[in-house]
């Protein structure tokens, strides 16, 4: 389903969408771009830079209760499930990158077994994508690693901008219901609409971006590097923060605990929080042994997790290339270049 | 970490239960986490209540106690001791105080009840985590230091020397004996004060345990009760006490004169002197302020006038470091200054003197042979007025006070002028005669009755030179009229203030003060000869003004205390000290420099408590930001344990 | 001026000699416009070294990573590190000297001045750029900055792209060095000290209220500022409730009994206490150099909680952290006359 | 966005329109630190002396003031205290001579550190209360609780569970 929608009236589209859902929009906050909630008769502008903060945490949020209990003594523990019931979510502007990060998401939490907490949110969570007309972030590199500025995978809905339209294309059940659900707003979408926005995704394509020389050949660098001392020289002015892991649209691991509100009547929460694979706790073992010890062995997991493990698993990437964990290194680590350091290394 | 707590709620009779719903909170406690027995009892103190205890401990495998109750302060202690003997260490017993900060000062039962059940559930969340521990065992050194050598410092002495302890004295002066060698005559019996103290003093340099310094003052202290390390710094003993003739061959030769001391300021003396004959060490001494300058080229006429060999300029001062496992202050005191009573005539009159100045002019040793005469023209002074509670009781102006002794010293002044000037006038001035203790009433009585003193209820506004006379312009509030008297001399019962030194030694030992200056006891009732830190005790009129009897008693007092410390081959220490979790510790000494106690040392860039200096204070653990210490059973995570159970979680 | 020829020639040198076991400076970078850390060990790489506007980093963080490193190491090279460090990094250096966490010996220190300059805000130079990535920025040492960016260069003043601590900062130079470069100017005249705290401690109550849980509720915890911290050497820190560095000692009471003074959740509550708790520690250590508020993701003004504790211990307590690395700590000495009117 | 912090955004726009009614209803909840030999003496005088005040603070009892923690205090306020109490000897009389000279460093530095985050300053106090103080004990918590239920609940540092 393709349409067409006047660039000034995508405010009233929102706004639509707002009688039935949450809308969330890119907006300018503090000198970042962050998902904002859309309010009542709230402007809505897709002019944005990358977010900060990526996309999935609206299926896979930062804390979440997976059930309560309380006991009262001498009595049998009761348990209370807790699945989501958020209202449904609209979310604007949401970068091809961070929709195919959600495929990826998609794989980990489906494969085998269907995480209930997970599911109830993706079905309530329709993602609208904006193309990139030029790469949002000097650190995208998006193309080398399978995605493109227009990229489809796990979005609802792209939209393309034209000259003072937005070409709407509907890609799933989901993003043809909350098209339908303003249809008097859009017009249809003719041939000549189509072929501008392939000439703008054309263009979008063949502006320049940090790339992976070898992309095909880093799997295997990586495979045969796997005891490189190169990973302690790459990893040295690593400083163990998480902030590339946070902000990764892809990054998926959390942890689960007990939080206990009462101890006499025992009462609390089982939370899932996330967890990041660059703190150096996260791989601690009760016996004080720590398989992951150095900023060395960390980064090569989270490289590895990224353009090895999964192409494994998956047979695709799980990096989508939207740059944030190099942007946001306090110390520049950089994915791009220790991929094609570990590719060079690796034809030597 | 523990897991079965019993838990005991006392009515203390309707004390607690007129308030709190006690057996709501045995029920309510019962079912607390980890709690597997509570009970209530009327009197838990008492000897069914403390049984109660022990069986619990026994019939129910309790591993911790907490008995919600009155302060811990009172039954702490007994509550241990129930826990121990029932089988558990006495340090997994907690006392919940549900009585002073809870029944007494609230009124609704449900608010009181519900906050007792905080403050119950706050101990025992805990005591859970409580581990058992052990007093620490300190051996101790059996030598005692003691500070001052008045009256009050050679009983101390006398006493433990006797009881087989070995003593250092520690004087300031050339000589001991305080300011009880000045006094002429003593009350109520009036023997003389150098008759009954020579005797001690002579005893305290023969005695094999006593060891005396004078001249010394105590520098530093380090160490704890049992185990104090005391600096003494010793002035250049100039004068070789064992060379030392007494001949006198000295003094005449002496180019400089300066005040006697002794004399209170009534006569002059040489730089070097004897103090007094009956001075102990029996020695002359060189006053090395008043000295042209220790230096032969200068003067050195004494050195050349000493046949004995007894002199050396060469002398030096020295540090002495002592080991001793208790000590003793007896500082004594001093008057307050003259200088101070505008009123009075600020001490510019040389007819008005104080107290020891009227003792010297009585005393046979004294400037005028025991002869009372005017200073200004050595003549017999007919008419004296006595002006009592000078400086004391007077909070807008001097000390808040009574000075305890001036009523019986005074009534002794006007009755040994009397007997020396039978046909003088003494009046004296006061506002109301303070005569406890035994034969004090009798001897102000025959003050008044057979020596005839005239007794004047008022106080003296003023004292003012005139024409030859000093005339005391007060009021005699029995009469309701001012009276004005033209006298010779009058006499000043100056207020007792702490020795000069006390503040300072004060600080030297870490000993607190009272808001007046004098050393505070533990407890002004149940420890009056202890200071707050252990093994520090106090005695003689540092502490308070007191008279002679009184210090003597205090004296011995304060060495029972002594005895009882140092008669036990160890010390118990309390357990409750720092822990370092080394783990944590990176040695950054935050700890090291705000521990009050200098119990903490850096050994291998790690913190190490020494836990026999360690008082389990706290402020380490408050500072230390990488929660490297803890105290033992006030651990940051039984505090944090306890927030949570006061804010009701 | 300082001239980086000299910087490189002494590194060189040391490097050579084999008086040090590398060299940390400065180099360009991949990932964007800051310069990132070296880790120099062969003499010819230090004529990779620079030192500009850029060369944000606190590099005296290394001094405790790589002291944490060698601890770890069975046969560690234990010869000295050399470092270059400005002059807020040097307080840092005094700081850790102070802690005993490093000791003088092990350390030679480059120290450079950053004379009337300083380093950028990379926020500030984004939003005078209009959003253009910047490629280079130097100082041109006539009060403005040149950028460069992608098809073009412009200068800027830099008292409108320089970081808040290099306008406030009163001391520009090192307060300890073995080799010195530069000149210490004095009389910089950006922004008094303070200038950026007393505009927040300015507001109302409620406004700094919303303000602060505005900042608070954005958080996510990935503890940047708190890994950028050389203050934060901690093995353990008081937020790391659920999981922690075992170790040897760690007893099993330890490992059982974990205080949860914050728990895992990220959330207003919880992340208000981690940077409360984590401010209270800085407490009088804190030298300025600012990285935590700059390596923060969704731009909290982290360094304003500082720089606030800051201003207190010196208006009130006439302490300054990082100049003498013998004196007791703020918050392990006090004086008699310390305030006392805020006791009932 | 993501969870928790829409549900923030909610409790902010909760009306608080019935405030005065809350605050007739309104029961602080303090937490007291007394150092066991002055504040908690002077606590346990007030009791001998049968002196009524609020039963709102609940007392923990420390060794000395400088035994506390700014952690103490945070947590507290996390936990749903409305008010937190810090009490020690008056300076000079430390039993362990100059704890609370330390205490009084740091509870300044939290204090100020609260204020500027924007927590009301009355919700912490700090006291010197000795063992004879019984009276001064009394008036400091009534006041205290007083002055807190003006303020209402503390909802800025609370954990919402």
């Amino acid at each position: 389903m393709e349409v067409i929608l006047k660039k000034d009236r995508l405010g009233e589209w929102a706004a639509k969408l707002g009688e039935g859902a949450d809308v969330f929009a890119p907006a300018f906050v503090e000198d970042c771009w962050a998902f904002t909630k859309v309010e009542p008769g709230g402007e809505v502008a897709l002019d944005h830079g990358n977010t900060v903060r990526p996309a999935k945490g609206f299926v896979f949020p930062q804390r979440e209760v997976l059930y309560r209990f309380s006991q009262d003594s001498g009595g049998a523990p009761r348990l209370t499930e807790t699945l989501p019931d958020d209202p449904r979510a609209v979310v604007f502007g949401v970068r091809p990158c961070d929709g195919r990060a959600m495929v990826r998401n998609d794989k980990v939490f489906t494969c085998g077994f269907a995480d209930p907490y997970y599911q109830a949110r993706r079905e309530r969570v329709a993602y609208v994508g904006l193309a990139c007309a030029e790469p949002p972030s000097p650190n995208c590199f998006c193309l080398s690693v399978g995605g493109s500025p227009d990229a489809e995978d796990g979005l609802d809905v792209l939209m393309t901008e034209l000259d003072g339209r937005y070409y709407v294309k509907a890609l799933t059940a989901k993003g043809k219901d909350i098209v339908v659900a303003a249809s008097s707003l859009f017009s249809e979408a003719q041939p000549a609409d189509r072929s501008e926005a392939e000439s703008v995704h054309a263009a979008a394509r063949s502006h320049p971006q940090r790339s992976i020389a070898a992309m095909d050949k880093v799997a295997e660098g990586l495979k045969r590097n796997f005891d490189s001392p190169e990973w302690d020289a790459l990893a040295r002015a690593c400083i163990g923060c998480g902030a590339c892991t946070y902000l990764c649209p892809s990054c998926h691991c959390f942890d689960i605990n007990d939080e206990i509100t009462s101890r006499s009547p025992l009462a609390g929460e089982r939370v899932r929080t996330w967890d990041n694979c660059q703190f150096p706790e996260f791989t601690m073992h009760t016996s004080g042994h720590n398989p992951r010890e150095t900023t060395g062995a960390r980064l090569r997991q989270r490289i590895c997790h990224k353009l090895l493990y999964f192409v494994e698993n998956h047979n695709i990437q799980q990096c989508t290339g939207c740059g944030r964990c190099i942007t946001h290194c306090p110390v520049g680590i950089d994915i791009v270049r220790i991929a094609n350091v570990m590719e060079e290394a690796a034809g030597q | 970490m523990t897991s079965r707590s019993g838990v005991f709620v006392c009515h203390c009779g309707h004390n607690i239960a007129a308030t709190v719903d006690v057996k709501r909170l045995a029920d309510e406690m019962g079912k607390d986490d980890g709690v597997v027995f509570s009970k209530d009892y009327v009197y838990m103190c008492s000897d069914p209540g403390q049984k109660a205890i022990i069986e619990a401990v026994k019939e129910h495998k309790l591993d911790s106690v907490v008995v919600s109750c009155c302060t811990p302060s009172l039954h702490e202690n007994t509550f241990r001791e129930a826990s121990q003997a029932g089988g558990v260490n006495q340090f997994q017993c907690e006392i919940a105080n549900i009585r002073e900060q809870c029944a007494w000062v609230h009124k609704d039962r449900d608010e009181a009840t519900a906050k007792a059940l905080k403050i119950t559930r706050s101990a025992v969340r805990r005591v859970r985590k409580n581990e058992p521990l052990t007093p620490i065992g300190v051996p101790v050194t059996r030598r005692a230091v003691v500070i001052g050598g008045g009256i009050a410092g050679i009983q101390t002495s006398l006493d433990l020397a006797n009881a087989g302890i070995e003593v250092v004295l520690v004087e300031k002066q050339a000589t001991i004996g305080g300011h009880m060698l000045q006094l002429s005559e003593t009350f109520p019996t009036l023997d003389c004060a150098q008759c009954i103290l020579s005797p001690k003093m002579v005893e305290v340099s023969k005695h094999p345990k006593i060891t005396l310094m004078v001249q010394s003052e105590v520098k530093s202290i380090s160490g704890f009760v049992g185990n104090f390390k005391v600096k003494v710094h010793r002035k250049a003993q100039y004068v070789d006490p064992e060379l030392c003739k007494l001949c006198d061959d000295c003094t005449p030769v002496c180019p400089t004169v300066t005040s006697n001391e002794y004399d209170a300021g009534l006569t002059g003396r040489r730089a070097i002197h004897i103090p007094f004959a009956q001075a102990i060490p029996a020695s002359f001494y060189l006053d090395e302020s008043a000295c042209l300058g220790l230096n032969p080229v200068v003067c050195g006429k004494c050195m050349d006038a000493c046949t004995y060999g007894a002199i050396d300029y060469d002398r030096k001062a020295e540090d002495i470091e002592i080991e001793a496992g208790a000590v003793v202050v007896a500082t004594g005191f001093d008057l307050y200054d003259v200088g101070n009573m505008a009123e009075y005539g600020r001490g510019r009159y040389p007819d008005v003197l104080d107290g020891i100045q009227f003792e010297r002019l009585c005393s046979a040793s004294g400037p005028t042979g025991g002869h009372v005469l005017r200073p200004s023209d050595h003549k017999e002074p007919k008419n004296v007025v006595f002006i009592q509670c000078s400086g004391s009781r007077d909070p807008e102006q001097h000390c808040t006070y009574c000075s305890k002794i001036c009523c019986m010293y005074t009534a002794k002044h006007a009755s040994l002028y009397k007997h020396h000037v039978p046909d003088g006038n003494a009046y004296v001035f006061y506002i109301d005669i303070r005569s406890g203790g035994k034969g004090y009433e009798e001897f102000v009585q025959r003050a008044m009755e057979r020596d005839g003193v005239v007794y004047l209820r008022g106080r003296v506004s003023k004292v003012y030179q005139s024409k030859g006379k000093l005339r005391v312009q007060g009021v005699d509030t029995l009469s309701g009229k001012n009276v004005e008297i033209d006298a010779d001399m009058v006499v000043l019962a100056q207020a007792m203030v702490p020795s000069k030194g006390t503040a300072d030694i004060a600080k030297t030992l870490k000993i607190g003060r009272d808001k007046d200056g004098f050393l505070a006891e533990a407890h002004p009732k149940l420890r009056p000869v202890e200071s707050v830190t252990g093994g520090i005790f106090l005695t003689g009129a540092a502490q308070a003004p007191k008279d002679i009897p009184e210090t003597v008693c205090q004296a011995s007092a304060a060495a029972s205390k002594v005895i009882q410390l140092l008669s036990k081959p160890s010390l118990e220490h309390s357990p409750v000290v720092a822990k370092v979790r080394e783990s944590h510790c990176t040695g950054c000494e935050m700890c090291v420099d705000a521990c009050p106690y200098e119990a903490i040392a850096l050994v291998n860039g790690k913190a190490v408590v020494n836990e026999v200096l360690c008082e389990g204070c706290g402020t380490c653990s408050g500072t230390c930001v990488r929660a490297a210490i803890d105290v033992k059973n006030v651990t940051q995570l039984q505090i944090f344990d306890m927030i949570s159970a006061c804010m009701g979680a | 001026m300082v001239v980086m020829e000299d910087i490189r020639a002494r590194a060189k040198e040391l490097l050579e000699s084999g008086k040090v076991r590398a060299v940390l400076g400065y180099r360009r970078s991949s990932a964007g416009v800051l310069a990132e850390p070296a880790f120099v060990t062969a003499p010819e790489d230090t004529a990779a070294l620079v030192l500009d506007a850029t060369c944000v980093e606190n590099l005296a963080l290394y001094l405790v990573n790589e002291k944490k490193r060698q601890r770890a190491e069975k046969t560690p090279d234990t010869r000295p590190l050399a470092i270059v460090a400005k002059g807020c990094d040097s307080r840092t250096i005094n700081v850790l000297l102070q802690e005993n966490y490093i000791k003088r010996d092990e350390v030679v220190i480059l120290g450079v001045s950053c004379e009337n300059g300083g380093v950028i805000d990379t926020k500030k130079l984004n939003r005078a750029l209009r959003g253009k990535p910047a490629t280079a920025a130097s100082f041109d040492g006539n009060g403005s900055v040149k950028a460069v960016f992608t098809g073009g260069e412009t200068a800027v003043p830099a008292a409108e792209v320089l970081a808040d601590r290099c306008l406030e900062c009163t001391q520009a130079y090192p307060s300890v060095s073995d080799f010195f470069f530069g000149e210490k100017e004095s009389g910089r005249t950006y922004n008094r000290r303070f200038t950026a705290v007393s505009a927040v401690a300015d507001k109302g109550m409620e406004e700094r209220s919303d303000f602060w849980a505005g900042h608070f509720d954005r958080c996510i915890r990935c503890y940047a500022c708190r890994a950028v911290c050389p203050m934060c050497y901690c093995d353990e820190c008081v937020v790391d409730s659920t999981n922690c560095v075992v170790k040897a000692t760690t007893t099993a009471d330890e490992k059982a009994n974990r205080i949860r003074w914050i728990e895992r959740s990220v959330c207003p509550s919880e992340n208000a206490m981690y940077h409360l708790v984590r401010a209270m520690h800085l407490a009088g250590r804190c030298t300025d150099c600012g990285e935590c508020e700059r390596v923060c993701p969704v731009n909290i003004p982290l360094r304003l909680l500082n720089t606030m504790l800051e201003r207190e211990a010196l208006e009130m307590f006439e302490y300054q952290p990082g100049l003498d690395p013998e004196q007791p700590s703020l918050i392990s000495s006090f004086r008699d006359g310390d305030p006392n009117d805020f006791i009932r | 966005m993501q969870g928790r912090n829409s549900t923030v955004a909610e409790a902010a726009v909760e009306p608080r329109s019935d405030k005065t009614v809350e605050a007739q209803a309104f029961e602080p909840k303090v937490v007291a630190f007394l150092c066991k030999w002055c504040s908690s003496a002077g606590s346990d005088l007030a009791g001998v002396s049968r002196l009524q005040y609020p039963p709102n603070a609940i007392p923990i009892q420390v060794m000395c003031s400088g035994s506390v923690s700014p952690l103490y205090i945070l947590s507290a306020f996390n936990k749903g205290a409305d008010g937190v109490l810090v009490s020690g000897c008056h300076p000079g009389d430390c039993h362990y001579l100059k704890g609370n000279f330390y205490a009084r460093r740091r509870i300044y530095l939290v204090q100020k550190l609260l204020k500027f985050v924007g927590l009301e300053p009355d919700r912490f106090r700090m006291s010197w209360v000795s063992a004879a103080e019984g009276v001064k004990f009394a008036e400091v918590v009534g006041d205290f609780v007083k002055d807190l239920k003006a303020l209402g609940p503390q909802r800025k540092l609370k954990a919402e569970h």
